[in-house]
C-alpha cells in the first residue's frame, strides 16, 4: 500500500462524550489517526473501548443527545466532518463514505426489500432513474456473490440468511463507490465459516474497487488476515498503533501483549493454562488523569498513577502510549 | 397467509356462538322491561298483556334458538333478497323486530349506518390524520415543547368526557357564534356546493370532539412506536446512507412504528360504531349508538341484542382484519 | 470406554438422541414436519473429563445440551446421568434429581433475573431443594461467591450493576449452588470480551479441579474448546460428525466439516497466516426442517461424493476414541483420509445456495 | 246535565277561534323537536308521549279535549250525551255520528266501518294494543251505517267517552290494517311507519327513533289547512339542548317537555328567539308511603299485607310531620319554575274535583313537625335520630333517575333530617324503576323502599279509574304478579265503597264530590303525600302562531292551525 | 457498546436497591415529578381537606343557590346552594377511591389472566377467547344485570355508599382488564423465552413460584403503565356511568357526577363547570405524566441514560 500517499481521511484530537443522568462518560479521548488510500485500517478493542464510537462520531451518526463530539477535527477530502453541515454530512455519508455494522439481523429494515434499500442509495446520491438503480443493485448484489441477483431484489432481509444478509449491508456500503468504507464489526455475529467466506469476500473487493477500509474488530485474527495497519484502543483512547506484522512481533503495549498472550489458537501449541488480564475495563467519569490501563497492568510504574502516558514513536510507523518500555523493564524516555 | 387466515376465520365461529349465547342471556337477565317507559296511565293489566304479545313468557332457550335462526339464516338471506333483489326461497321469513319500533332490526341499522359512519368513521380518520403527524413529532422532538404540549393536549382530550366537550363547544360555535347548528339533520341529502357546505358545518363539532378524543389515544400509541423504532439499528444505517432525516423518519421509521399503531387502530374500529353513543347523543347524529342507547333505554331487547352482537362481531372481525393487516405491512409474518 | 488410559466410568450416557420440534401449517394446523434440531445424538461423558460440543449456529448444539437436562421434552433417545434415567423422569422425579445437574447460560445479561439480587439468585437453588435457615444460605452464598471471585460485598446488588464477566460468575456460582456433579456450560463465554473470556475459562477450570466437576462444554470457539475440552464432539445439522480427544480431533480431523471449520478459524498470527491454505466452504447450512437426502453435509461438502447424496454415512469409531460420520472414512473405499488430504483449497470465493 | 253545557261552551270557543289567512302549505316548513324520539306512528302499538303526538299529526279521535280540558268534536258531529240522545238511558251504549265527507289521505272516504275496525284491531287478543284500557268493558262496535258507530258496554258507563276521544284512541283505516289483526300487527312495519290518517299531514318518510319528513294532507278536510307545506318531527338529545335549539339558536319551531331547571330555562329564555309555554293537567308528583313492611329479612313477605304494617310510617303522626317538613313551594320553585304548583291534593284538577280540606301543607312548618313527633314520644336519640321503642326514624327513599327527582330528593332529605329523621337516597333508572319486570327487586310496584316518589296523571278529564287504583284489590303482591297500582297497600273498605259509589253515580256535581272524599281520604290517612302539581313545559318561536299547550290531550291537538308569523 | 460503558458507569457506585435506581431516574422526569406532585397533593386534599373545609358536601343553602366563587364559597354553589368546593373534595375521595380500587382490580384481572394465558400453553386459547368475550359484551345491559343481582345483598352487608362503591368498582374493574392481559400475555410469552427463565426451570423452580418470582416482577413496567391508565380510566368511566345514572346515590358527589350535573349550567353559571372538569383533567393529566415517568424508569434500556 502506498505510504507516502496524502490521507483520505484525517482525525486529529477527537473527543466524544456521553451525557448520561449519572454523569458524563469520556468514551473517546484525543484519538487521532488518519487512513491512506486503498490500505485497510484495523481497530481492535473490547467493548467500551470507544472503537466504534470514534468511527460514529467521524460521521454525525451518534444521536446528540446523549453524544457529544467535544473537540478534534476529522480532515475528509479538505472538508472538516466535525464542523460541517448536516447537509454536507449527508451528501457524504453513504456516498463517499459506507457503512457497514455489525448486526446484519438488525440493520436492515425490516418492513422493506433488499432492493429498494439498495437504490436508496442510488436514487439519493447518484440520482439514478428507478430503472437504473434497480439494475445498478442487482449488479452490486451480484458483484458481492448472491446469487440470482435480480429476483432476490424483491425479497425482504428476513428471507435472507445472516451472511448473505451481511453481503447485502456490504453491497448497500458499496453501492456509491466510495473512498471510505467503515465496517463496524461485520463478522462478529457470523460464524467462522460465513466469516470466512465474507473475509474472502472484502479482500477480493478491495482489489477490485480499491477503497479504503476501517474495520473494527475484536478478533485479533481476523485483524491479522486482512489489515496494513492496526490501531488498538483501550479506555477510549488509541494505546497502540502499528503495521499489522509489526504489531504482532513486536507489541510495545501491555494490554497488546496480554492481550495476545490471552487468545488461545487452535493451531500451534496449547498452553496448559490461559493467561488472564485481571480486573474489568475501566469506565471514563472524567477525562482520564492517568493510564487508564494501569489498574489492570502488570508493569505499572509509579508516573502510570501521575499521568496519561502520550502516543510516543517506538518504531517505524509503531507508536505506544505507555511509560514502559518492554525491552529495559524500566519507564521509557518520553 | 391464507392458510392462517382460514384458520382464524374458523376459529371464530364458536367463539361466536358462544359470545352470541353470553349477550342473549345477558340482555335477558337485564332487569329493564319493555313497558317501562309506557306512561303511567296504562293499567297493569295492559302491560301484562303487552309484555305477552312480545313473547317475553317463553322459556329463555327457545328464545335464543329462534332468534339464533333468525340472525344467522333469515336476516342474511333478507339482506341478500334487498341487496340482489332476488327472492330466495318463499320470502316470507320471519324478522328480528324492534319492540319499540315493531320493525326489523336489521332496517333500523341500514338506515343508521350513513350517519355513524359519516361522522363517526370521519372523525376516527381524522383522529387518525391528526394524531400520527403528532405522534411522529413528539417522539422525534422527545421532551421538547411541541412534546409537552402535544402530551398536554392529548390528555385533557383523553380525560374530559366528551359529554362536556360538546356541550362547550355547542354553546361556543352555536349559540355565541352562530357558526354551526346544534342539531344534526339525518335527512339532509348532498346534491350540490351548497348542501355540501351545510353537511361541513353540522359534521364539524361532531367530528372535531370525537376526533379529538381519538387522535388523543392514537397519537400516544404512535409517539411511544416511534420512540421505540428511533433506536433500532437498521435507522443508523438509514442515516449512514445518507438518507435525508425526512426520509429517515417517514420512511424508515414510520413503516415500522405504524405497525402496531395500525393494529390498534383496527382494533378500534368497532368502537367507531357503538362506542361514540354520548357523542352521537350530545348532537343529535342518530347513529347507531345513539339507536343502542334508546334501544337500552326501552328496553328494546331484539334491538339491543342484535346490536350488540352485530359489535361483538365486529371486534372478532376486526381482531382477525388486525392480525391480517400485520401480517401485510410486516413481511416477517407474512410468509411464516 | 473410551479413553483407554483413565479408566473413569461414564457419568453422562446419551444415545440416540432426537429432539424434533413440530412444524405446524394449514388451516388445521397439523403437523406436517419437523424441525431436526437434534437427530440422533449419541455419547459419554466420563466423570470429571470437560467434553467439548462445536459447531456453527443452528446446528442444534445448544438444544442438544438443554434436551439432555431435560429442560425440553425430549422426542426419542435414551440419557442417563449417573445411572439415572433422564429421559422418562417424571417431573416430581426430575425435579430430585436437579440438583446433580446444573447449566451455565449464554447470555449473563439475560440469564440473570434483573429483578433480583445476587445474593437472591444464588440462593434460589438452595430455597428450592434444601431446607436451610436464613444464616446458613447467606453464609452458603457468600462461600459460593468467595469461590467464584466475586466480593461479598456485592450480594446485595442487581444484576445490571455489574459487568458482563461477573454476571457471568454468578451465573456460575447459582449453579454450583447445590454441588452438582455435571454442569452444561452453553456458550458460556460466547458474550464476553476477550480479556474476560479467559478469566472465565479458567474459573471453570478451577471449579473443575475444585469440586470434581464434569463439564458439557458448548461452544462455536474452537480455540477456546481446544483449551479447557478433553473430548470435543463436533456437531452439524443436529448430528454429531466426528468425536474426538482433543489432539487427533485438532491435529488430524477427518470430517471434511471439521477440516473446513478449523481451517476458518482466523489465525491471531499474519506470519501463519500467509502459510496456511483455507477451505472456503460454500453457501449456508441446509434448513433442519429440511436436510438433504444422504449426509446432511453432502450440499457443502469439498469432497462429496455420489454416495454421501444417497447414503447417510454411519458413526462409526475409525481409531481408538476417534468417531466419525463420513463415508471417506469407511473401510471399503480407498481412503487415507487425513489433514493434508483436506486441503483442498478454494482460491476464489465461492458462494451460493 | 252541566257538563254537556261546559262542552259546549268550549265547542263554540273553538270554532269562533281567530283562523290565521293564509292558504295551505305557504307557511313553508315547521322544525319540531322531540328530544325522545318517535318509534313508530301506531298509537296502539306505544304509548309513549312522543309516538302519540307524531301520530297525531295524521291520525285523529272522533272526539280531542282542548287546552282547558273540554270535550270537543273532532271527526264526530257532536260529543254525544244522554240529553241529545248519543247515550243511552242506562248509559250502556253510546252513539257517535262521523262528519260527512272527510277523506283519507289517500282520498277514499272515512266512514263507520274504519271506526269498527279500529276498535276490533285494539281489542283483537294477541295485538299488544296499548291503549286497550280505554276499551275497557266494551262489549260491541258496530256500524249502523257508513257514518253512525255504536259502542256497547258490558255495564253502565256513567263516563262512556274512553274509546276514541283523545289522543291514545284514533281511527286507523281499514283498508291499510286489515291484515294486521292480532299477531300479525306488529309486523306491518309500512303501515306502522306510515299510517293514513285523516290529520293535517301525512308521512313523507319515516326513521325510526330519529326524524319524520311530513308534507300537507292534500285531502284535508280544511282548504286553508295546514298551513305548513311541510314538517320535520326530529328526535334525539336531551330536553337542554331541545330547549337550547328553539330558545337560544333558533333552528327548531317548537320543543316539547321542557324539564330542566328553570334557572337554565329562564336564561335561555332571555335569547330572545323563542317563548317558553306551560300548563297544568292532572299530573301530580308525590311521595308514596309504604305502609307495609319493606324489611328485606320478611324475604317473600317483603312490602305486601302479609309481612305486616310498616314499623312507623303507619303512624299518623310521623307521616304528618314528614309532609309538613316539607316546602313545597321551595320544590316547585327549585325543580319546575313556572311549570309546578305546591299542591296538597290527589286529584288537581280539573277545577271542580279539587279539595280544600288539606292545605295546611302548602306551608312548611317544622317546629310543628317536631312538635308532634315529640308528642307522638318519637324523642330524638343519641345520633339525633329520633326513636321509639327501639324503631328509628330511617327511610329508605326511592325514585326514577332524573336531575329534578334528585334535587328534590335531596332537599327533603334535608329537611327531614332537620325533624330528626334520617333518609337514605336510592335512584333507579326509569326503564326498570317503571319496568315492573318480575325479577327486579327495583320497580316501583315491588316497593321494596319505605317511600317513593313519582308522578301519577290520569287522561282526560275523568278521574273514575284513576281514583279506583287505590282500592284493596289494586294492591301489588306475588299474587298478582304484582300487577296492581296501589303502592302504598292502602286498605280502606271504606275508600272502596265509595268508589264503588263513584262508579254508579252519574251526575257531575255528584261525582266530583266523591272524589274529593276520596282524594282527602288518600291525604288524610297518609297513603300520599302530593308534592307538586306539574305542568308541561314546551318553548316555541317567537314567529310560530296558533300554539295551544294542551296537558289534557296531545300537544300537537291543533297542530293545522299553527301558523309563521 | 454506549450500553456496556454506561452499565459499567452505575457499577462504580455504591451498591444500592433497584428501587432507588428507579427513584433516580423518576426524578430527573420533570413532567413526571410534577404529576406525582400534584397527585400527591390532590390526594392530601381530598383526604384531609373535608376536615378543614367544614361545610358538608350535601348541606343545602337554597338562599345561596348557582352564586359564583366568593369568600364564603370559593368555587361557588349549585343550583341548590351545596358549596361547590366542599362537593369537589367530598367527590376527589370517590373519584380518586373509585380510581385507584377499580385500576387495582383491573390489573389484579389482567395480571392473572395475563400470566396464565401466556405462561400455560393449554390455557392460552380459552382465556384469549374469553378476553374477546369480554370486549364484545354490552357494558350497559352487564351493569344493569350486576345492579339487579347484587345491589340488596352489597347494600345489605356493606350500607349503602359502601355497596354501591363496591358494585361500581366491580364492574369498571371487570370490564376494563382485558387491555392490560394482553399486554401482559404478550410480554410474559416473551420473557418464557428469557434465559432466566430457562435457568429457574434448570434449578427445579415449580410453575407457580416460577411465575412469583421471576415472571410477575418482569411484567411489573407494563403493568404500572397500565395502571396510570387505568386510573384515568376509572375515574372517567364512574363519570359516565354518573351520566347513565347508574353511580352512587345521587347525594353522593364525585367529580363525574358534579362534572356531569354542572354541564347545563355552563352558561348560567360557568365557574361551576370548571373546577370537576379541571379536577379530572389535571389528576389524569397527572397520572399519565407518572406513567410516563415510571415508563421510562423502569425500562432498563432507558435507565441511566
Amino acid at each position: 500500500m502506498p505510504d507516502g500517499a496524502a490521507p483520505v481521511l484525517d482525525v486529529k484530537g477527537l473527543k466524544t462524550v456521553f451525557r448520561t443522568r449519572s454523569g458524563e462518560v469520556h468514551a473517546v479521548n484525543s484519538v487521532s489517526f488518519d487512513l491512506r488510500p486503498g490500505e485497510l485500517l484495523g481497530v481492535v478493542g473490547e467493548s467500551g473501548s470507544g472503537k466504534s464510537v470514534t468511527m460514529m462520531s467521524l460521521i454525525g451518526l451518534l444521536p446528540s443527545p446523549p453524544a457529544e463530539v467535544r473537540r478534534g477535527q476529522v480532515l475528509f477530502d479538505g472538508i472538516d466532518l466535525l464542523s460541517a453541515d448536516d447537509d454536507t454530512l449527508r451528501s457524504i455519508r453513504g456516498a463517499r463514505i459506507g457503512f457497514v455494522f455489525q448486526d446484519p439481523m438488525t440493520s436492515l429494515n425490516p418492513v422493506f426489500t433488499v432492493g429498494f434499500q439498495l437504490m436508496e442509495p442510488l436514487r439519493r446520491h447518484m440520482g439514478m432513474s428507478k430503472a437504473r438503480a434497480r439494475a445498478r443493485a442487482a449488479e452490486l448484489l451480484e458483484l458481492v456473490g448472491i446469487p440470482d441477483a435480480a429476483s432476490r431484489l424483491k425479497d425482504y432481509p428476513h428471507q435472507f440468511s445472516g451472511g448473505m444478509r451481511q453481503r447485502v449491508m456490504i453491497a448497500m456500503a458499496l453501492a456509491c463507490d466510495p473512498e471510505v468504507l467503515i465496517a463496524d464489526e461485520p463478522t462478529t455475529a457470523l460464524d467462522v465459516t460465513i466469516q470466512a467466506q465474507i473475509l474472502e469476500l472484502v479482500k477480493e473487493l478491495r482489489r477490485k474497487l480499491g477503497m479504503a477500509i476501517i474495520w473494527i474488530t475484536h478478533d485479533l485474527g481476523v485483524i491479522a488476515g486482512i489489515a496494513d495497519r492496526v490501531m488498538v484502543m483501550y479506555g477510549g483512547q488509541v494505546v497502540e498503533h502499528a503495521p499489522v506484522r509489526e504489531l504482532f512481533e513486536n507489541p510495545q503495549h501491555p494490554y497488546t501483549r496480554a492481550l495476545l498472550e490471552t487468545i488461545p489458537t487452535v493451531r500451534g501449541k496449547r498452553a496448559p493454562r490461559l493467561r488472564v488480564i485481571e480486573g474489568q475495563p475501566p469506565v471514563l467519569g472524567a477525562e482520564p488523569a492517568s493510564c487508564p490501563f494501569r489498574p489492570r497492568c502488570g508493569h505499572a510504574l509509579d508516573i502510570c498513577a501521575r499521568a496519561n502516558p502520550p502516543r510516543v514513536p517506538v518504531g517505524p510507523a509503531h507508536d505506544a502510549a505507555c511509560f514502559w518500555n518492554p525491552e529495559t523493564g524500566g519507564p521509557r524516555d518520553v | 397467509m391464507l392458510n392462517y387466515t382460514i384458520r382464524r376465520l374458523m376459529f371464530t365461529v364458536p367463539v361466536l356462538l358462544f359470545i352470541s349465547f353470553i349477550i342473549f342471556l345477558l340482555l335477558d337477565l337485564a332487569p329493564n322491561d319493555p313497558t317501562g317507559n309506557l306512561p303511567m296511565t296504562i293499567p297493569p293489566e295492559v302491560r301484562q298483556q303487552i309484555r305477552e304479545s312480545l313473547g317475553l313468557d317463553q322459556p329463555i332457550w327457545v328464545r335464543y334458538l329462534l332468534w339464533c335462526k333468525q340472525f344467522f339464516i333469515n336476516e342474511p338471506l333478507n339482506i341478500i333478497e334487498q341487496w340482489f333483489g332476488i327472492q330466495i326461497g318463499d320470502g316470507d321469513r320471519l324478522r328480528v323486530r324492534s319492540w319499540a319500533t315493531r320493525s326489523p332490526v336489521v332496517d333500523l341499522i341500514v338506515e343508521r349506518l350513513p350517519q355513524t359512519l359519516w361522522v363517526v368513521g370521519m372523525s376516527y380518520v381524522v383522529g387518525i390524520l391528526i394524531a400520527i403527524p403528532i405522534g411522529v413529532v413528539s417522539a422525534y422532538r422527545q421532551y421538547s415543547w411541541f412534546d409537552q404540549i402535544g402530551t398536554f393536549i392529548s390528555m385533557v382530550g383523553f380525560s374530559v368526557p366528551t359529554f362536556f366537550t360538546g356541550v362547550l363547544m355547542i354553546v361556543i360555535f352555536s349559540v355565541w357564534l352562530g357558526w354551526f347548528p346544534s342539531i344534526y339533520d339525518t335527512t339532509l341529502v348532498v346534491e350540490d356546493w351548497a348542501s355540501f357546505m351545510q353537511q361541513v358545518r353540522q359534521m364539524a363539532m361532531p367530528v372535531f370532539v370525537l376526533a379529538l378524543f381519538n387522535a388523543a389515544q392514537i397519537s400516544r400509541f404512535m409517539r411511544a412506536s416511534m420512540l421505540d423504532n428511533l433506536n433500532q439499528d437498521y435507522v443508523r444505517t438509514a442515516r449512514a446512507k445518507g438518507l435525508k432525516e425526512r426520509t429517515v423518519l417517514l420512511v424508515h421509521v414510520l413503516r415500522n412504528s405504524l405497525i402496531p399503531v395500525v393494529t390498534v387502530i383496527a382494533l378500534n374500529v368497532p368502537q367507531v360504531f357503538g362506542g361514540a353513543i354520548i357523542t352521537e347523543q350530545v348532537f343529535k347524529v342518530n347513529g347507531l349508538g345513539q339507536l343502542l342507547i334508546i334501544g337500552i333505554q326501552g328496553a328494546d331487547i331484539p334491538l339491543v341484542q342484535t346490536l350488540t352482537f352485530i359489535f361483538a362481531v365486529l371486534i372478532v372481525l376486526f381482531n382477525l382484519i388486525a392480525d391480517i393487516l400485520y401480517g401485510i405491512l410486516d413481511p416477517r409474518i407474512r410468509y411464516d | 470406554m473410551f479413553d483407554a488410559g483413565h479408566a473413569r466410568r461414564p457419568l453422562v450416557e446419551v444415545r440416540g438422541l432426537k429432539m424434533h420440534f413440530p412444524i405446524l401449517a394449514g388451516v388445521l394446523r397439523r403437523r406436517v414436519g419437523e424441525v431436526k434440531a437434534v437427530d440422533g445424538v449419541s455419547f459419554d461423558i466420563l466423570e470429571g473429563e470437560t467434553l467439548g460440543l462445536v459447531g456453527e449456529s443452528g446446528c442444534g448444539k445448544s438444544t442438544c445440551g438443554r434436551a439432555i437436562l431435560r429442560l425440553y421434552d425430549i422426542t426419542e433417545g435414551a440419557i442417563r446421568i449417573n445411572g439415572r434415567d433422564i429421559a422418562r423422569a417424571s417431573h416430581a422425579e426430575l425435579r430430585k434429581l436437579r440438583p446433580t445437574m446444573q447449566m451455565v447460560f449464554q447470555d449473563p445479561q439475560a440469564s440473570l433475573n434483573p429483578r433480583m439480587t445476587v445474593a437472591k439468585i444464588i440462593a434460589e437453588p438452595l430455597d428450592e431443594h434444601t431446607t436451610l435457615s436464613r444464616r446458613e444460605k447467606m453464609q452458603r452464598v457468600h462461600e459460593l461467591m468467595d469461590a467464584v471471585g466475586l466480593s461479598r460485598d456485592f450480594a446485595n446488588r442487581f444484576p445490571h450493576e455489574f459487568s458482563g464477566g461477573q454476571r457471568q460468575r454468578i451465573g456460575i456460582a447459582r449453579a454450583l449452588a447445590l454441588n452438582p456433579q455435571f454442569i452444561v456450560c452453553d456458550e458460556p463465554i460466547a458474550a464476553l470480551d476477550v480479556s474476560i473470556q479467559a478469566q472465565v475459562v479458567n474459573l471453570l477450570e478451577d471449579l473443575q479441579e475444585q469440586f470434581g466437576l464434569t463439564y458439557l462444554f458448548i461452544s462455536h470457539d474452537l480455540s477456546m474448546v481446544r483449551h479447557i475440552a478433553d473430548r470435543v464432539a463436533v456437531m452439524y445439522l443436529g448430528k454429531v460428525v466426528e468425536l474426538a480427544p482433543r489432539e487427533p480431533l485438532y491435529s488430524a480431523p477427518l470430517h471434511p466439516y471439521t477440516q473446513a471449520l478449523l481451517s476458518a478459524v482466523p489465525e491471531p498470527d499474519p506470519s501463519v497466516r500467509s502459510t496456511t491454505e483455507r477451505i472456503i466452504l460454500e453457501g449456508d447450512v441446509p434448513s433442519p426442517a429440511n436436510p438433504p437426502e444422504g449426509c446432511n453435509f453432502s450440499t457443502r461438502c469439498p469432497r462429496v461424493m455420489d454416495i454421501c447424496r444417497r447414503q447417510e454415512p454411519e458413526f462409526r469409531e475409525v481409531a481408538a476414541g476417534h468417531f466419525v460420520a463420513c463415508h471417506l472414512c469407511s473401510p471399503q473405499p480407498e481412503t487415507t483420509a487425513g489433514a493434508t488430504a483436506a486441503t483442498q483449497v478454494s482460491k476464489s470465493v465461492q458462494q451460493g445456495e | 246535565m252541566k257538563y254537556r253545557s261546559i262542552l259546549a261552551a268550549a265547542a263554540l270557543a273553538l270554532a269562533s277561534a281567530p283562523m290565521a289567512q293564509a292558504g295551505r302549505g305557504d307557511a313553508g316548513n315547521l322544525n319540531i323537536i322531540y328530544w325522545q324520539a318517535a318509534s313508530i306512528l301506531n298509537p296502539y302499538l306505544s304509548g309513549g308521549t312522543k309516538d302519540i303526538d307524531a301520530s297525531a299529526l295524521i291520525l285523529e279521535p272522533l272526539a280531542r279535549y282542548d287546552e282547558n280540558g273540554n270535550m270537543v268534536p273532532w271527526l264526530a258531529e257532536e260529543i254525544p250525551t244522554v240529553a241529545n240522545g248519543g247515550v243511552s238511558e242506562d248509559l250502556t251504549t253510546i252513539t257517535w255520528k262521523l262528519k260527512e265527507g272527510i277523506k283519507w289521505s289517500d282520498g277514499t272516504d272515512l266512514t263507520a266501518d274504519d271506526v269498527v275496525f279500529t276498535a276490533n284491531y285494539c281489542m283483537a287478543p294477541d295485538g299488544g294494543c296499548q291503549g286497550l284500557a280505554a276499551f275497557a268493558d266494551v262489549a260491541n262496535v258496530e256500524a249502523l251505517d257508513p257514518l253512525t258507530v255504536k259502542i256497547t258496554f258490558d255495564k253502565p258507563k256513567p263516563f262512556p267517552y274512553g274509546p276514541f276521544v283523545g289522543a291514545t284512541t284514533p281511527i286507523i283505516q281499514r283498508a291499510q290494517f286489515e291484515n294486521c289483526v292480532g299477531a300479525k300487527a306488529p309486523e306491518c312495519t309500512e303501515q306502522n311507519f306510515n299510517p293514513v290518517g285523516t290529520g293535517p299531514f301525512r308521512v313523507v318518510e319515516f326513521r325510526a327513533n330519529d326524524v319524520i319528513t311530513m308534507e300537507a294532507n292534500p285531502n284535508y278536510r280544511d282548504p286553508d289547512k295546514p298551513h305548513f307545506a311541510t314538517l320535520t318531527f326530529k328526535g334525539g338529545g336531551d330536553a337542554a339542548a331541545a330547549a337550547r335549539a328553539v330558545l337560544e339558536t333558533g333552528e327548531f319551531d317548537y320543543a316539547w317537555n321542557l324539564q330542566i331547571d328553570p334557572a337554565i330555562l329562564s336564561q335561555m329564555a332571555k335569547g330572545g328567539k323563542g317563548t317558553v309555554i306551560s300548563a297544568f293537567g292532572t299530573a301530580v308528583e308525590r311521595l308514596m308511603v309504604n305502609l307495609t313492611n319493606p324489611d328485606p329479612a320478611l324475604g317473600e313477605k317483603r312490602s305486601t299485607l302479609e309481612g305486616g304494617p310498616h314499623p312507623f310510617l303507619t303512624d299518623p303522626a310521623v307521616r304528618r310531620a314528614l309532609s309538613l317538613a316539607i316546602d313545597r313551594n321551595l320544590l316547585a320553585e327549585v325543580g319546575y319554575g313556572a311549570a309546578g304548583q305546591a299542591t296538597c291534593n290527589v286529584v288537581p284538577a280539573p277545577a271542580i274535583y279539587v279539595s280544600t280540606a288539606n292545605d295546611e301543607c302548602l306551608v312548611q312548618d317544622i317546629a310543628k313537625a317536631n312538635a308532634i313527633l315529640d308528642e307522638a314520644g318519637w324523642l330524638p336519640g343519641p345520633d339525633g335520630i329520633r326513636q321509639k321503642d327501639g324503631v328509628r326514624l330511617s327511610i329508605l327513599y326511592q325514585t326514577s333517575t332524573n336531575a329534578v327527582r334528585q334535587d328534590t330528593q335531596a332537599l327533603i332529605k334535608q329537611w327531614w333530617s332537620e325533624i330528626g329523621v334520617e333518609t337514605e337516597l336510592k335512584n333507579i333508572d326509569a326503564a326498570v324503576f317503571f319496568g315492573g319486570d318480575q325479577s327486579s327487586p327495583d320497580t316501583f310496584q315491588k316497593f321494596y323502599a319505605d317511600i317513593e316518589m313519582y308522578t301519577n296523571l290520569f287522561d282526560g278529564t275523568d278521574p273514575e279509574t284513576y281514583m279506583k287504583s287505590w282500592t284493596c284489590e289494586e294492591i301489588p303482591s306475588p299474587a298478582n304478579n304484582w300487577l296492581g297500582s296501589n303502592m302504598p297497600r292502602y286498605c280502606n273498605p271504606e275508600y272502596d265503597a265509595l268508589w264503588a259509589k263513584l262508579a254508579a253515580t252519574g251526575p257531575l256535581e255528584e261525582r266530583a264530590e266523591i272524589v274529593k272524599q276520596l282524594n282527602d281520604m288518600l291525604v288524610q290517612d297518609g297513603a300520599m303525600i302530593p308534592l307538586i302539581h306539574r305542568g308541561r313545559v314546551s318553548a316555541h318561536a317567537n314567529s310560530l302562531t296558533g300554539v295551544k299547550l294542551n296537558t289534557w290531550d296531545s300537544e300537537m291537538w291543533n297542530v293545522a292551525d299553527w301558523d309563521r308569523q | 457498546m454506549t450500553d456496556a460503558t454506561v452499565q459499567d458507569a452505575r457499577q462504580s457506585r455504591a451498591g444500592r436497591s433497584q428501587w432507588a435506581d428507579v427513584w433516580d431516574q423518576f426524578k430527573t422526569h420533570r413532567g413526571a415529578l410534577l404529576g406525582m406532585g400534584f397527585f400527591i397533593f390532590i390526594s392530601l386534599l381530598v383526604i384531609f381537606g373535608p376536615w378543614l373545609w367544614d361545610i358538608p358536601p350535601n348541606y343545602i343553602d337554597i338562599r345561596a343557590k348557582n352564586q359564583g366563587p366568593s369568600l364564603a364559597h370559593p368555587m361557588g354553589t349549585d343550583q341548590l346552594g351545596r358549596d361547590t368546593f366542599a362537593q369537589v373534595l367530598a367527590g376527589g375521595r370517590v373519584s380518586l377511591l373509585v380510581g385507584v380500587t377499580a385500576m387495582a382490580l383491573s390489573l389484579v384481572l389482567g395480571t392473572l389472566v395475563g400470566v396464565l394465558a401466556g405462561y400455560f400453553k393449554r390455557l392460552d386459547g380459552p382465556l384469549m377467547r374469553l378476553t374477546d368475550l369480554f370486549l364484545a359484551l354490552p357494558l350497559l345491559p352487564l351493569l344493569l344485570v350486576i345492579i339487579m343481582l347484587f345491589r340488596d345483598t352489597l347494600r345489605a352487608a356493606f350500607g349503602p355508599e359502601t355497596g354501591i362503591f363496591i358494585l361500581i368498582v366491580f364492574v369498571i374493574g371487570i370490564t376494563s382488564w382485558m387491555q392490560t392481559a394482553r399486554i401482559v400475555r404478550g410480554d410474559v410469552l416473551s420473557l418464557k423465552e428469557q434465559e432466566f427463565v430457562l435457568a429457574a426451570r434448570s434449578i427445579g423452580t415449580p410453575s407457580h413460584r416460577m411465575i412469583l418470582r421471576h415472571i410477575l416482577p418482569n411484567v411489573l413496567s407494563p403493568i404500572m403503565v397500565s395502571a396510570t391508565l387505568g386510573i384515568a380510566n376509572a375515574i372517567i368511566t364512574e363519570s359516565a356511568l354518573s351520566f347513565l345514572g347508574l353511580g352512587f346515590p345521587s347525594d353522593f358527589p364525585t367529580w363525574g357526577r358534579l362534572l356531569f350535573d354542572s354541564t347545563n349550567f355552563m352558561t348560567l353559571n360557568p365557574e361551576r363547570v370548571i373546577w370537576p372538569g379541571l379536577a379530572i383533567s389535571l389528576t389524569v393529566l397527572s397520572v399519565n405524566y407518572i406513567g410516563d415517568g415510571l415508563r421510562d424508569a423502569l425500562d432498563p434500556r432507558i435507565r441511566g441514560r
